[in-house]
């Protein structure tokens, strides 16, 4: 059968199934059975990557089945260029999540590697979801999993962080629910089709034009909570430093960026009016601003290196968050791949993390220092994902952080230039981390007996620096895909606001 | 026929099994009075079922089937407590403090 | 007043003096026997409103055998007599019987609102069917074909029941 | 296009495959030193050769616009068009040579002087990226791929400073070199967005074109796209008031220090600015403060050097003070001088570090044979060396001289023509005498701080102690060679530009005409007679004199005592020492502040108390305390439970009653 046309739906059921069979396959498998599945998930969706079409920024390899047709609830997938590469990001690290929990999870592996896979779904569903009662269902299925996977798999405070971080998304997210409730009532009323499909709200979406602030401030709530914007980022750094090592790297890996695409695919889309407004403009750009510099000097004094790189993804979402503001083609462009960079860069890092964890049983960047002559490839590959989260060019990180910002200057020159000194402060916080964990003096005999990386290790880091490597040398393929839907999406949001300029110019204002 | 006297004379009885339940603690007495608030209710259904159709009478029939199994379990459960405690007043059955 | 109506009023004071006692008596055991009074009542008031076959199975079951069950579990727990602390103080019934009295109040209006003409079927429809297809069959015909399904689900309730009663009650499995 | 041109991407290559190369028995197999040498030499040796052959397929086709050569596409999205691209023209083949042939030469060196170090792979695999990433800096098409490169040396320039990790303030040093060029590489990337949406490019050729159509002369955005420039160049050239970072970069092995911290990274921002040559001739104002701050920087730093202890600290403040003279050359719009004064400047500073690297390594072998504790860098512990080590001695002597501008060496040259031109300039901006007064008289200072310094290691006794006399010794030849090398291209490097009295004069400068001729037509012309040239090299002579003479009389190396026993310096003395407290002033100003501010005030407070404490916890409090209410109805008993019930079944009954 075409493959266009079932690749969306294997991709979605395929881990529930795989899932379901971790549950009845024998304790010492699930970890087996899991990897499996996660591959033949990723191989899967390899083919996504040649089938797509770069040209056009129309939705492919769209599914459509009815649901609930009464009330106009269909099951509607898709995947367009924005979304594409947030697919591909969350097959390819599913695998990558399931070989670094290989010795970290020994309890309840079965109900672990399930919950991984189940996961797995829900997040790809955010993604692909072009009917928003479909898009919210997943967007709580997804939390479900990952709720389980701190509070059970988590650290000592793990309780805490697990209702902290569902609490937080679930308030967000209940909002929203009524904001998308209530466009459905609204477009139902004036249009007369009831439908939840995402491009009948986009079409019909001037009906709802005199609720439009509070309900994009509902989209706005429920999305900044998951990005996180400042001042609601505070579950992150719990969340990140509870979760064990796959539930931080899926957390900042693929979580994070369901509020920054729900920004691109929802919020601006649906009210430019209000998205665009100068005010509304200077409050946001305010607090990207805020969440690059507070994020980094906040990142920059933390004892614990998971929590070091929890701040430092505040920082990065922040240059997401300016690129998709300035809405130029550079900065959104910019913003996707610095969405995937975080993926990967703070993915690895976070793996990383679980590794020297793994070592010494500690995550204080205080108890190490000197590791480089034990563990050299450790900190060469430590090294080296750093340098990509700073930004050096020639990795991935510079890319993104470079299209954000230049795309971003016409738009805001003052708001650019404080974000980027951003690149001093990423520098500053991972620099000093780098030399107290792996340089400075030897001083911890109990270390040197430290292994270095061994070959499952390898397999988990190695596709990550190749993608660090990849991106940042030759980005071309990422760009190339990802162009139209993004200057489809410029033109789409700047339309109505040209318009207002045209219908003002001839009064004379302004 | 006798609709209105019927849901009248239900009427009071639901109310007398109310106050039974609030009245009485023995636990035992308050499952009588749980019983006779089913009954009154099912006499409203066979009241209705003359104008409604004979549907009425055959949830009637469910009811007394509901009606027996809670009663089995219920006594079950008291003469569990009655192990416990020696008594089935609900004033010492307290269990729902947390 | 015809006859009927007289027979209905007749049992319905039976039924509610009976249920007032029965709330009232300190004893378990009378507080039985005058429930038991109650649904005897009820019975002979469902053959005034035509279900034949539901008063039938009203003494059958319910007078009957939920009764007796009621009544062993009292001998078995030896509570025949009644407790100081069995039932409210004085202020604690007079709160409880305005409850009562205010629920029958709502309650009336509540029935009062649905005006009976409106109601569909006929006077006298049921005595009809009843009498075209016979008392059991009344109920048996949508029993069987439109309610199987709750039927069956209710056979399992009551499966389940036996089991879950006899699970609860016994000392030690 | 000449053939030999489109092989350049071998040149730039080749270092990156022996990084690679390098990298890899850096992990597997350290103890493989013969291997590792052979490769980290042999690419740079072929990489050298092939820069040979694309410089001789310039200068035969001689273009008048630059080569590009274009190999992928790397950032192309919406307007933005950034190639992965190369230019050859004769700026880049100048730094081209400068590049390969001073990174070959201290390849060489390394070998000997790094052959003891159980780092010695990751050494040459480092050693290798620098030179990859300083080719692909000085041959980048665009603004975009020349920052690769800018941000690569300062990454090698980081791993090589905090190359001996296990001490702590040699990580620091590393760390703080690159947050400031990083500081730095902020104006730099600030410039590119303001050139991009000035212009709608960043390919040198285009922006170039633009420029003169784009911007007015003296208007506020060339003005600020420069200064932005001059940021990044201040940054990785250690100017004022970034140059700190520099000093601190001697914890780096020395080669390390020749290569990257004298000849070429930090050079890189001279080149920088005689690159967009165009734009700064645009902005008079920009150039202005490029010459100021680099006469400042002149001045500034030789007061410093006069006062080090630390040989490796003189050399690291004589080169910031001699950056500060390119970037007077360039600053006054004599890009050619810049230039010149570049390339001749990293033949005899790569070979002054080299030499005290030679010093350093036989005082350090001479302390290990004893088991002493001393500090091998401090020339208060050498003294007399000349007897020792009679070849190094010589060698260094070469560039001293040079350095401190004798006639007919190389330096007098290259920074004779600066300081000419300067004066030239102040014919029509008096501002510009003063530059040129500050420039004679840093070159007084240099003159004499590198005379003070040749004479406290190599003459008066020797106080390395008794013992370790014995132990000195000369370098082998695997060191010496390049010395050698070095020491012919300090000398005869002035060839390359003599003045326009002599014959044969100006080389280099018609050579980068291609280059300079678009920001010629914004300055004034440059020409002085020769009376006054005659004047200005009779004034360098004096000056070198001077100052070479001055120490010679002053000092007395006799007097000195070893560092252990030496009195703790007061008054202005202590003052350079300390180089005028601006780390510490740095430190209480900028680093202490922010750490403050990210700890306490942000994290601290702001984050644990205010949103974690006032609003999460917060709205916890409060629906706990509506629990806390609401369970005050959880008396446990069932009684109870049945009346609430009721009474809500009464009032929702009474609500639907209507």
């Amino acid at each position: 059968m075409n493959y266009a046309a079932w690749v969306l739906d294997a991709l979605l059921l395929f881990p529930l199934l795989a899932g379901l069979v971790i549950l009845l396959s024998p304790e010492h498998l699930a970890k087996r059975v899991a990897l499996a599945g996660a591959v033949v998930e990723f191989l899967l969706s390899v083919p996504l990557w040649w089938m797509f079409e770069p040209g056009t920024a129309a939705m492919q390899f769209e599914v459509v089945h009815p649901w609930v047709p009464g009330w106009g609830i269909a099951y509607r997938v898709g995947v367009d260029g924005i979304s594409l590469f947030m697919v591909l990001l969350t097959t390819f690290t599913m695998p990558l999540a399931v070989l670094g929990s290989w010795n970290y999870i020994r309890d309840k592996e079965r109900a672990y590697y399930a919950l991984l896979l189940v996961l797995t779904t829900g997040m790809l569903g955010v993604f692909v979801a072009l009917d928003l009662f479909v898009f919210y269902v997943f967007w709580e299925i997804m939390l479900i999993p990952m709720y389980f996977l701190i509070g059970v798999w988590g650290g000592p405070k793990r309780i805490y962080a697990a209702i902290k971080f569902f609490l937080f998304t679930f308030v967000g997210s209940l909002l929203m629910l009524v904001a998308i409730l209530t466009i459905y009532f609204m477009v139902y009323r004036a249009t007369g089709v009831q439908s939840f499909d995402y491009h009948h709200f986009l079409r019909n979406i001037e009906v709802v034009r005199p609720f439009a602030l509070l309900l994009f401030g509902a989209f706005f709530l429920g999305f900044a909570i998951k990005v996180p914007m400042f001042p609601f980022h505070t579950w992150l750094p719990d969340a990140h430093v509870e979760a064990p090592t796959a539930g931080s790297v899926i957390l900042a890996g693929i979580l994070l960026k369901m509020g920054t695409y729900g920004f691109l695919r929802f919020a601006v889309p649906f009210f430019p009016g209000v998205a665009l407004h100068p005010t509304m403009v200077n409050v946001i750009v305010v607090l990207a601003l805020i969440g690059i510099i507070y994020g980094a000097l906040v990142a920059m004094v933390q004892p614990d290196f998971k929590k070091l790189v929890a701040y430092s993804s505040i920082s990065h979402l922040g240059f997401v968050m300016l690129g998709i503001w300035a809405l130029t083609v550079q900065s959104v462009e910019g913003a996707i791949i610095i969405m995937i960079n975080h993926g990967i860069s703070t993915g690895a890092l976070f793996f990383l993390a679980g590794m020297l964890y793994e070592r010494a049983h500690t995550r204080e960047v205080a108890a190490f220092g000197g590791i480089a002559r034990v563990v050299p490839a450790l900190a060469a590959v430590l090294s080296l994902v750093a340098l990509s989260s700073i930004g050096l060019p020639g990795t991935n990180g510079f890319i993104g952080e470079f299209l954000v910002l230049i795309g971003s200057f016409g738009e805001y020159p003052w708001a650019t230039a404080v974000a980027a000194t951003g690149v001093i402060f990423a520098a500053l916080y991972l620099l000093r981390a780098l030399q107290r964990l792996i340089y400075n003096k030897f001083e911890r005999p109990e270390l040197a007996r430290m292994p270095d990386l061994s070959v499952r290790e390898l397999l988990v880091l190695g596709p990550l620096v190749a993608c660090i490597l990849w991106i940042g040398i030759y980005p071309r393929p990422f760009l190339h895909r990802v162009e139209a839907s993004v200057e489809a999406l410029v033109e789409q949001v700047h339309q109505p606001e040209a318009a207002v300029a045209q219908a003002r110019t001839p009064g004379g204002e302004q | 026929m006798l609709l209105g006297p019927s849901l009248g004379v239900s009427a009071i009885l639901f109310s007398l099994g109310v106050a039974g339940v609030l009245l009485r603690r023995n636990a035992i007495v308050i499952f009588m009075c749980i019983e006779l608030m089913l009954n009154a209710v099912n006499l409203s259904f066979v009241a209705l079922a003359q104008q409604l159709g004979r549907e009425g009478q055959v949830i009637v029939f469910f009811v007394m089937a509901v009606a027996a199994a809670e009663a089995a379990v219920g006594l079950a459960i008291m003469i569990a407590i009655y192990r416990h405690k020696s008594s089935v007043n609900v004033k010492e059955i307290n269990l729902l403090r947390g | 007043m015809s006859g009927t109506e007289a027979v209905f009023w007749f049992f319905a004071a039976v039924a509610i003096i009976s249920a007032f006692l029965c709330i009232t008596r300190r004893s378990p055991v009378a507080s039985a026997l005058w429930l038991v009074s109650t649904l005897f009542a009820l019975a002979a008031i469902f053959v005034l409103l035509d279900a034949h076959f539901i008063a039938a199975i009203q003494v059958l079951v319910y007078a009957g055998a939920i009764m007796v069950l009621f009544l062993f579990v009292i001998m078995l727990l030896n509570l025949g007599r009644a407790g100081p602390t069995d039932m409210l103080g004085w202020a604690g019934r007079l709160v409880m019987f305005a409850v009562g009295a205010l629920l029958v109040v709502e309650l009336w209006v509540l029935v009062r609102i649905v005006p009976a003409e409106e109601l569909q079927l006929p006077t006298g429809a049921m005595v009809q069917l009843t009498e075209q297809e016979g008392a059991v069959r009344v109920i048996s015909e949508p029993l069987f074909r439109g309610f199987l399904v709750p039927f069956e689900i209710t056979s399992i309730l009551l499966l389940a029941a036996i089991v879950g009663a006899v699970v609860l009650a016994k000392r030690k499995l | 296009m000449p053939a030999s041109v489109g092989w350049v991407w071998l040149v730039v290559l080749l270092p990156l495959a022996g990084f690679v190369a390098n990298g890899a028995l850096s992990l597997l197999r350290p103890e493989a030193k013969r291997a590792v040498s052979a490769i980290g030499v042999g690419v740079l040796v072929l990489s050298f050769l092939i820069a040979v052959g694309v410089v001789g397929g310039v200068a035969t086709a001689a273009p008048h616009s630059p080569y590009v050569l274009t190999y992928w596409q790397w950032m192309p999205a919406g307007g933005l068009e950034i190639d992965l691209a190369f230019q050859v023209d004769q700026l880049s083949a100048v730094m081209l040579m400068v590049v390969t042939g001073v990174s070959m030469v201290i390849h060489i060196f390394s070998v000997g002087y790094m052959g003891d170090d159980p780092g010695y792979a990751r050494y040459f695999a480092y050693l290798n990226l620098f030179v990859f990433f300083m080719l692909v800096l000085v041959l980048g098409a665009n603004f975009p791929v020349m920052f690769v490169g800018w941000e690569g040396v300062g990454l090698c320039s980081y791993l090589l400073i905090g190359f001996w990790f296990e001490n702590n303030a040699f990580a620091d040093a590393g760390k703080k070199a690159f947050i400031m060029n990083r500081i730095g590489d902020f104006g730099f990337l600030i410039a590119m967005f303001m050139i991009f949406h000035a212009v709608g490019s960043l390919s040198f050729v285009e922006v170039f074109e633009a420029a003169p159509g784009t911007f007015e002369v003296g208007g506020t955005t060339i003005t600020l796209i420069t200064l932005a420039l001059f940021l990044g160049c201040a940054g990785k050239s250690a100017q004022i008031p970034l140059y700190t970072w520099l000093p601190d970069a001697m914890a780096g092995p020395t080669p390390v220090s020749a290569l990257i911290h004298a000849a070429t990274m930090v050079t890189a921002g001279v080149y920088l600015v005689a690159r967009t040559n165009v734009l700064f001739a645009i902005a008079p104002v920009s150039s202005f403060v490029v010459a100021a701050v680099g006469a400042a920087t002149a001045l500034f730093a030789a007061t410093i050097a006069l006062k080090q202890w630390d040989i490796k600290k003189v050399l690291a403040y004589s080169t910031v003070s001699q950056l500060g003279y390119m970037f007077m050359g360039v600053g006054v719009g004599a890009y050619a001088a810049g230039m010149f004064h570049l390339t001749t400047h990293a033949f005899f500073k790569a070979l002054l570090f080299l030499g005290s690297g030679s010093v350093i390594h036989a005082l350090h072998h001479a302390y290990h044979a004893t088991h002493r504790h001393e500090d091998a860098q401090d020339m208060r512990n050498m003294g007399g060396l000349r007897r020792a080590m009679p070849w190094t001695t010589g060698f260094m002597w070469v560039a001293t001289l040079a350095i401190a501008g004798v006639p007919l060496f190389s330096g007098f040259f290259s920074k004779d023509e600066i300081l000419a031109m300067t004066f030239v300039r102040g014919h029509d901006a008096g501002a510009f005498y003063v530059l040129w007064m500050v420039g004679v008289v840093a070159a007084l200072l240099t003159a004499f701080y590198m005379t003070r310094m040749m004479l406290y290691t190599f003459h008066g006794p020797n106080r390395t102690g008794e013992q370790e006399r014995g132990h000195l010794r000369e370098a082998p030849w695997v060191m010496t060679g390049p010395l050698l090398v070095l020491a012919v291209g300090s000398v005869f490097a002035g060839l390359l530009n003599l003045p326009a009295i002599l014959p044969g004069s100006g080389w280099l400068h018609h050579w980068l005409e291609p280059v300079t001729e678009g920001s010629a037509a914004y300055l004034p012309d440059l020409h002085l007679g020769s009376d006054t040239e005659w004047m200005l090299l009779g004034l360098a002579t004096v000056v070198a004199a001077a100052g070479i003479l001055g120490a010679w009389n002053f000092l007395k190396p006799a007097q000195l005592k070893p560092a252990r026993e030496a009195p703790v310096e007061t008054g202005i003395q202590r003052v350079l020492l300390r180089k005028w407290y601006v780390d510490e002033i740095y430190d209480w100003l900028v680093v202490r502040p922010v750490m403050w501010m990210s700890d306490r005030a942000f994290w601290k407070v702001m984050d644990v108390k205010v949103i974690d404490g006032a609003f999460v916890n917060g709205s916890a409090t409060v629906a706990r305390a509506l629990g806390w209410v609401g369970s005050r109805f959880q008396t446990g008993s069932v009684g109870v439970y049945l009346f609430l019930f009721v009474m809500g079944v009464l009032i929702l009954m009474r609500a639907v009653i209507r």
